[in-house]
């Protein structure tokens, strides 16, 4: 059965991913709040996941899947190291407001 | 093998000593350490066979990506230049031998650090490898100026530290320039680098490049402003490092580098630099009369020294190269000497103003005697070092233009001016308040005093063998732009 | 068949993802995104690559989300009047964010692909992937599984620091 | 014989090292022993070698090593003995150790004698190479040598400041004249390829009389000659130097480095034979400066400084008997002056002794009576400076003065009075030392005394050869064969020297017009300085302009102080003020304006998170549209 998907024009990943990135960069630049920021990182991870896999799949090359699984891994240490820096901050702040981490410009 | 071992042995050791940092009494072991350094140096120099361009080569692939490899080799003015570094370091570590516990283990292992990195600026074959050792010479002296350095020493520091990195990142893109344009596989062999053939205009900006970084370190008229402050700031170990051998680092780049890259630029651009060059040594020179303080007494008077050995290159003939390399070995230790003599009577005196001083050769004889050597070999008295390599220098220069050898010739004159000067009022007279106690020269200082005036004297009689170490090398180098010009 | 799936789900992470950044409670964004997060899923299967696809799940739907959601309930911040931006910054951040979309589909636009090139669907199998990446990427793997364990071990010592300094408060407190 | 030609001058050498590593440690005898010891046996040697050269009729040539290898030629530390250097070596070991002996007895009481006599052995090895020299280097090295002894020994008494000033003064003025020497030898190497005499001299006389080349290097090496010889304009120093002890300024600032000046252009009469500009040059400035020191020699008062500036004056007539061309007369001179003038500084030293220090004349005067001896030596060295005969003076003066007469009338009559001059300011100093009364205080007329034998003896020695050192060089006139003329004659380029042919009787014609002229001067000296007993006015009378002139040294230091050393220091002030405020303040101020950019930048950092990240974003942006533009 999965010999016979028809694959999609490049053309199509590449703009349904151009748009979820862009998405992302929106609601990183709309938010203040932390948790939807690190939330809009991850969907602009997701769609240049998405291409990488699609154009793995064109060139018929194993190393975008490859990298996919990488991005993966650095963006889960990521969320894990963002998180708990999210965290102290509210601690120490009760509020996780993007702008209050001016403090941390030293 | 030799080459490695030479700059191992020190590294070793200062990571050693930076391991055990914090404790004192460890001077004897660094001691230890650069007369073994000493005896491999000498051993090099005994070994040399003049009839290779480049002896002990070492080399092993590093980057191979790049094309950098650690390679290292020393020709004639090398192995020289090696000497000078290996035989200054133990006296520079046994002058801070004095009973003070001011010096802890990361002093001697800075200072060890910084012998190991000027000895592979001296050997490296790469040139990539030169400016890593280029750079990392520059961070143990940092450390011990600003560490253990005297008034404002901070602020001083950081503009010698900023000013010459400014040259080093000139060097590296000049370097990086030539390596561009090496064959097809790009590498950074210095053979390769020098065989580059860059149009005139380019060669003008790669040599401009290397001459400012270059004329930071001598340091040449006008890129000389970090120098007699960072002198009278440094701890006197740290000023006979920089005067004694790191300024020896941007003589030996121009010989190196400079002159073979871009000869045809060189050949033009001699008069400019000319000019530069002996309006720094006459400018050094006058400006040294005046001085009050003997420190900054001697940093002007090595300026003007090492104008006179800048102008000489530029002159490109068997004679001036000659006496240049000799000049820079004789000033090496004249300069560290004087740096001596300034540390002597500042430990003693707390003083360095002139005018607070007198009548020291009445309390201490010996000491007299030996400052009174160490300034005419720096004044070039015959059969002291300084004259062999003036001699070979003036020589050269009347060759170029008998006239400029008379301008230049002008300094030995002022140079006599001022230094008997400061002999006269620190020695001579009646002592004052503050040099009435004046202790004569201990057995430790002895120890360096003996061998100084030893060298300062054998260099001035019997100067044949340097001289013809080094003379296939300069050789060379007349050779190499004979046939690129 | 295959165009109208992968139509559906463009169009129902696009959906989501915007609805991101609508949504006023955090935990509705939470949700949203994991629905996004499956659509792409869905069209890793389409592109026959389902080792990712499985992994994404696990990954993004079952670990990452699920630690957003966690956070979320423990710091409780589920709350709907949380500040916003002004609508100048939000306009403002709208404008870059689509001359940012302009500028990348014209730039892509350029692009010439062929699309000719046969498919070799195998690649994205389980037992293919392991293998390149046991052969070819073994070194990156391991530096990977480091960088992982540094980041735990950053994330607990970034959390377990306050409580250090709990500690100490309780200390000095006692001490008075 | 190669042996002993190098042991000359290691002699004083390895004696200078013993006594310079044990300074504090030998006892006085030990230090006598061996200082003068080494000269004398120094001094034998040099007599050895002195008749073998003589009846060999060749030069010793001994290379020690290879000093300084250079491009073109290697420059051996070697020594040449031929007749000029064996006949300087005589003068220098045989002087040279007869001073030392009166030193031993002048310096005993002094704390520096170890270090003195150090010194000396020292000047003695320099001097040694200097005139044994086989190349112009090696010659430079004693050249630079005898002046480094100088100001050690000018500046011997280092407590007093004046006294290290005039030792700093000798230094840098001789430096002036070295660099003139080096630029010469330079010029020298650029055209001949080597500094070795041989083969320098073998070359010149394959050139052209008048070759330019040639002017310019003779000019140059005789720059250095008017530094080391005191010549105008670099004379001043030598009045100074008397700063140093009596047998220094004996030895070294009479007899012998002085000289050393002399030497070098009788060693390079090659080359000075072809360029006759240079040797005009040179009698010109040498008879100006007989004249002009002569000029200041009559109104001063110290009694060294007097002689001190007949040492000038005295230069002055062998460099004029150089720039005639009496390259023999010269160095006769040069010899007889080294006997007379040792003799006279001694015994000036002696009357010092006597005088418990004083050096003004005006406060001595009949001191006949209390220093027999030395009234007797100095009567004999004054006669002999004065030229009249059969006194040494005389013969060699008269050389000069012959050949003056030859070729120049106006620097022979020149030459006359400056002669002249010179016969009224000895007797003048005579006069006033020895004749009349004494003026001193009571204390130094209690304390005068005779010098001891160790003093006494070398004078008489000395005065024996002032009388009867012209016998080497009697001319045809008296019958005599010119014996010194013939030893040095080898020396000579052929087919260049200068023959005098003046007729008997015209040559006996010249010397009756010196001699009573001379003769005249000391009858007016004995006239004012006896008969009247005039005694000069203290120093801050009022004088005539001219004579005021005279006594202040024509004002020469304090127009070298306006001219030279004032615009030096000021030059070296303004220079010092650019360096810190233009070039060291355009460095820092390249730093600061990076620092002031850096602080106008800063509030672009605000800090806040959203700024940057829509900043980042559009620059982003901006950089896609830039890649897309291109």
């Amino acid at each position: 059965m999965v010999d016979t998907i028809q694959l999609m024009p490049i053309s199509y990943y590449l703009s349904l991913c151009s748009l979820l990135f862009a998405i992302g960069v929106v609601g990183v630049l709309i938010k203040r709040n932390a948790l939807v920021i690190f939330m809009s990182i991850e969907l602009m991870l997701n769609s240049i996941n998405l291409l990488l896999a699609a154009f793995s799949v064109y060139h018929n090359n194993a190393a975008g899947q490859i990298l996919v699984i990488f991005i993966m891994v650095v963006a889960a240490a990521e969320v894990a190291a963002g998180l708990s820096i999210l965290v102290v901050t509210y601690r120490k702040n009760n509020s996780i407001d993007m702008n209050l981490l001016n403090q941390l410009k030293g | 093998m030799l080459t490695i071992s030479l700059i191992l042995l020190p590294l070793i050791a200062s990571l050693i000593l930076f391991a055990l940092n914090g404790r004192k009494e460890l001077h004897y072991w660094a001691l230890g350490v650069s007369i073994a350094e000493l005896a491999l140096g000498v051993a090099a120099v005994v070994g040399f066979d003049k009839g290779i361009a480049l002896n002990y080569l070492f080399d092993m692939p590093w980057i191979t990506s790049m094309g950098i490899r650690f390679s290292l080799g020393m020709s004639g003015i090398s192995v020289l230049l090696v000497l000078l570094t290996v035989a200054l370091v133990p006296l520079i570590i046994l002058t801070t031998v004095n009973g003070s516990t001011k010096y802890s283990a990361t002093f001697y292992g800075l200072i060890l650090l910084m012998q190991s990195a000027l000895v592979g600026v001296f050997t490296s074959s790469d040139g990539f490898l030169f400016y890593i050792f280029w750079e990392m010479a520059l961070i143990p002296i940092y450390f011990i100026c600003g560490l253990w350095g005297g008034e404002n020493k901070i602020k001083i520091t950081i503009k010698f530290f900023i000013y010459t990195m400014f040259g080093s990142l000139l060097m590296l893109a000049a370097l990086i320039w030539l390596y561009l344009h090496t064959p097809l596989s790009h590498n950074f062999n210095i053979d390769a680098l020098l065989a580059v053939q860059l149009p005139f205009n380019e060669q003008v900006l790669v040599f401009v490049a290397l001459f400012i970084a270059f004329a930071i370190k001598i340091p040449v008229f006008p890129f000389h402003s970090w120098q007699p402050n960072t002198y009278v700031v440094a701890p006197s170990a740290g000023s006979m490092l920089l005067a004694g051998i790191m300024l020896k680092m941007g003589l030996y780049g121009i010989l190196r580098f400079l002159i073979p890259s871009c000869s045809e630029v060189a050949l033009q651009y001699a008069p400019v630099v000319m000019v530069l060059a002996i309006t720094g040594l006459l400018y050094g020179s006058i400006i040294a009369i005046r001085q009050k303080e003997i420190k900054r007494l001697i940093a002007y008077s090595s300026f003007a020294h090492v104008g006179l050995i800048t102008a000489a290159i530029f002159a490109f003939n068997a004679d001036a190269l000659q006496g240049s390399v000799y000049q820079m070995i004789a000033h090496g230790f004249n300069v560290m000497a004087l740096f001596f003599v300034a540390d002597i009577i500042q430990r003693r005196t707390n003083t360095l103003q002139i005018s607070d001083l007198g009548g020291i050769a009445k309390v201490a004889p010996k000491f007299a005697i030996f400052f009174m050597i160490v300034m005419l070999g720096s004044v070039a008295l015959p059969l002291t070092n300084g004259f062999i390599g003036e001699f070979l220098m003036l020589v050269g220069l009347a060759k170029y233009s008998i006239s400029v050898a008379a301008i230049a010739g002008v300094s030995i004159v002022l140079g006599a001016v001022y230094m008997f000067w400061m002999y006269q009022r620190s020695m001579y007279g009646n002592p004052t308040t503050a040099t009435a106690n004046f202790p004569d020269l201990t057995c430790n200082e002895m120890w360096v005093a003996i061998p100084l005036i030893i060298i300062i004297i054998a260099m001035g009689v019997y100067p044949k063998p340097l001289l013809e170490i080094a003379k296939p090398a300069v050789e060379n180098i007349l050779l190499v732009m004979s046939t690129k010009y | 068949m295959e165009k109208y799936i992968f139509f559906f789900l463009s169009g129902l992470a696009v959906f989501s993802a915007l609805m991101v950044l609508i949504s006023r409670k955090p935990v509705h964004s939470v949700l949203y995104l994991i629905l996004c997060f499956f659509a792409i899923a869905g069209h890793y299967i389409l592109l026959n690559a389902q080792f990712l696809a499985v992994v994404h799940i696990i990954v993004y739907a079952g670990a990452i989300m699920v630690l957003f959601l966690f956070t979320l309930m423990m710091l409780n911040l589920n709350i709907v009047g949380e500040v916003r931006k002004s609508v100048l910054a939000r306009v403002a951040a709208v404008i870059a964010g689509g001359l940012l979309l302009v500028t990348l589909v014209a730039a892509l636009k350029g692009l010439n692909l062929s699309t000719s090139l046969s498919a070799n669907t195998q690649i994205g199998m389980t037992s293919n992937i392991g293998k390149v990446l046991f052969n070819e990427y073994m070194f990156p793997f391991e530096a990977a599984s480091i960088l992982f364990l540094s980041a735990m071990v950053g994330a607990v010592m970034i959390g377990k620091k306050e409580e250090e300094e709990e500690m100490t408060n309780v200390q000095m407190t006692n001490d008075k | 014989m190669n042996t002993l030609v190098a042991l000359v001058p290691i002699l004083p050498l390895l004696s200078f090292i013993v006594l310079g590593l044990n300074f504090k440690r030998l006892p006085k005898v030990v230090t006598s022993l061996m200082a003068c010891g080494s000269v004398l046996v120094s001094f034998v040697l040099a007599v050895v070698l002195f008749f073998h050269v003589k009846e060999a009729g060749t030069a010793v040539n001994v290379t020690l090593f290879e000093w300084l290898p250079t491009a073109s030629s290697s420059m051996g530390f070697s020594f040449v003995v031929d007749p000029i250097s064996s006949l300087m070596i005589l003068i220098v070991t045989g002087v040279g150790f007869l001073i030392h002996v009166y030193s031993i007895g002048y310096m005993f009481n002094d704390e520096g004698f170890n270090r003195f006599f150090a010194y000396m052995n020292l000047f003695v090895f320099s001097m040694l190479v200097l005139v044994l020299g086989s190349n112009y280097l090696m010659m430079f090295i004693g050249w630079e040598g005898v002046g480094l002894c100088s100001y050690l020994l000018i500046g011997f008494w280092f407590k007093n400041h004046d006294y290290n000033n005039a030792a700093k003064k000798a230094f840098i003025m001789n430096r002036i004249g070295d660099l003139g020497f080096l630029l010469g030898m330079f010029v020298l190497y650029y055209q001949f390829g080597s500094l070795d005499y041989q083969t320098v001299f073998a070359k010149a006389t394959l050139l052209e009389s008048g070759n330019m080349t040639l002017t310019i290097a003779t000019m140059l090496l005789f720059v250095g000659a008017i530094g080391k010889s005191a010549q105008i304009p670099l004379f001043t120093w030598l009045p100074d130097a008397m700063a140093g002890p009596t047998p220094v300024s004996a030895l070294i600032h009479a007899a012998t480095m002085v000289t050393a000046g002399v030497y070098m252009v009788v060693r390079s009469q090659a080359l000075f034979v072809l360029a006759p500009t240079t040797l005009m040059v040179i009698a010109i400035v040498g008879i100006i400066t007989a004249l002009f020191a002569a000029t200041i020699a009559i109104f001063q008062n110290d009694i060294k400084k007097v002689l001190a500036y007949s040492t000038v004056s005295q230069l002055g007539y062998m460099f004029v008997g150089l720039g005639m061309g009496a390259f023999t007369g010269a160095m006769f001179h040069l010899t007889t002056h080294a006997f007379f003038k040792a003799l006279l500084f001694l015994a000036a030293g002696s009357v010092i002794h006597a005088m418990s220090g004083e050096q003004d004349i005006r406060k001595m005067g009949g001191l006949r009576k209390a220093v027999p001896i030395t009234w007797l030596v100095f009567l004999i060295g004054t006669i002999a400076i004065s030229g009249i005969p059969p006194f040494s003076g005389f013969f060699s003066k008269d050389e000069i003065l012959l050949h003056a007469f030859e070729h120049n009338k106006i620097i022979w009559v020149l030459g006359i009075v400056g002669s002249l001059m010179t016969a009224f300011y000895m007797f003048r100093l005579f006069f006033l030392t020895f004749a009349g009364t004494f003026r001193g205080s009571d204390t130094q007329k209690h304390h005068l005394h005779e010098s001891p034998k160790s003093m006494t003896v070398p004078l008489a020695i000395l005065a024996i050869l002032s009388v009867f050192g012209g016998l080497i060089n009697i001319p045809g006139v008296f019958g005599g064969s010119s014996e010194l003329h013939m030893f040095l004659s080898p020396m000579y380029s052929a087919g260049k020297e200068v023959i005098v042919e003046v007729s008997h009787s015209t040559e006996i014609l010249l010397m009756i017009i010196a001699v009573l002229g001379a003769i005249a001067m000391i009858a007016f000296a004995w006239f004012r300085f006896v008969k009247m007993a005039a005694i000069p006015i203290s120093n801050d009378a009022k004088r005539p302009l001219f004579t005021n002139l005279l006594y202040h040294k024509y004002y020469i230091d304090e127009v070298y102080a306006f001219l030279i050393e004032k615009p030096m220091l000021w030059l070296s002030g303004i220079l010092h003020w650019f360096d810190v405020q233009i070039v060291d303040r355009a460095v820092n101020s390249l730093g600061n304006s990076i620092l002031w950019l850096g602080t106008k930048a800063r509030p672009l950092q605000t800090g806040n998170i959203g700024f940057y990240m829509i900043v980042m974003v559009l620059s982003i942006v901006a950089f896609m549209v830039f890649g897309l533009m291109i």
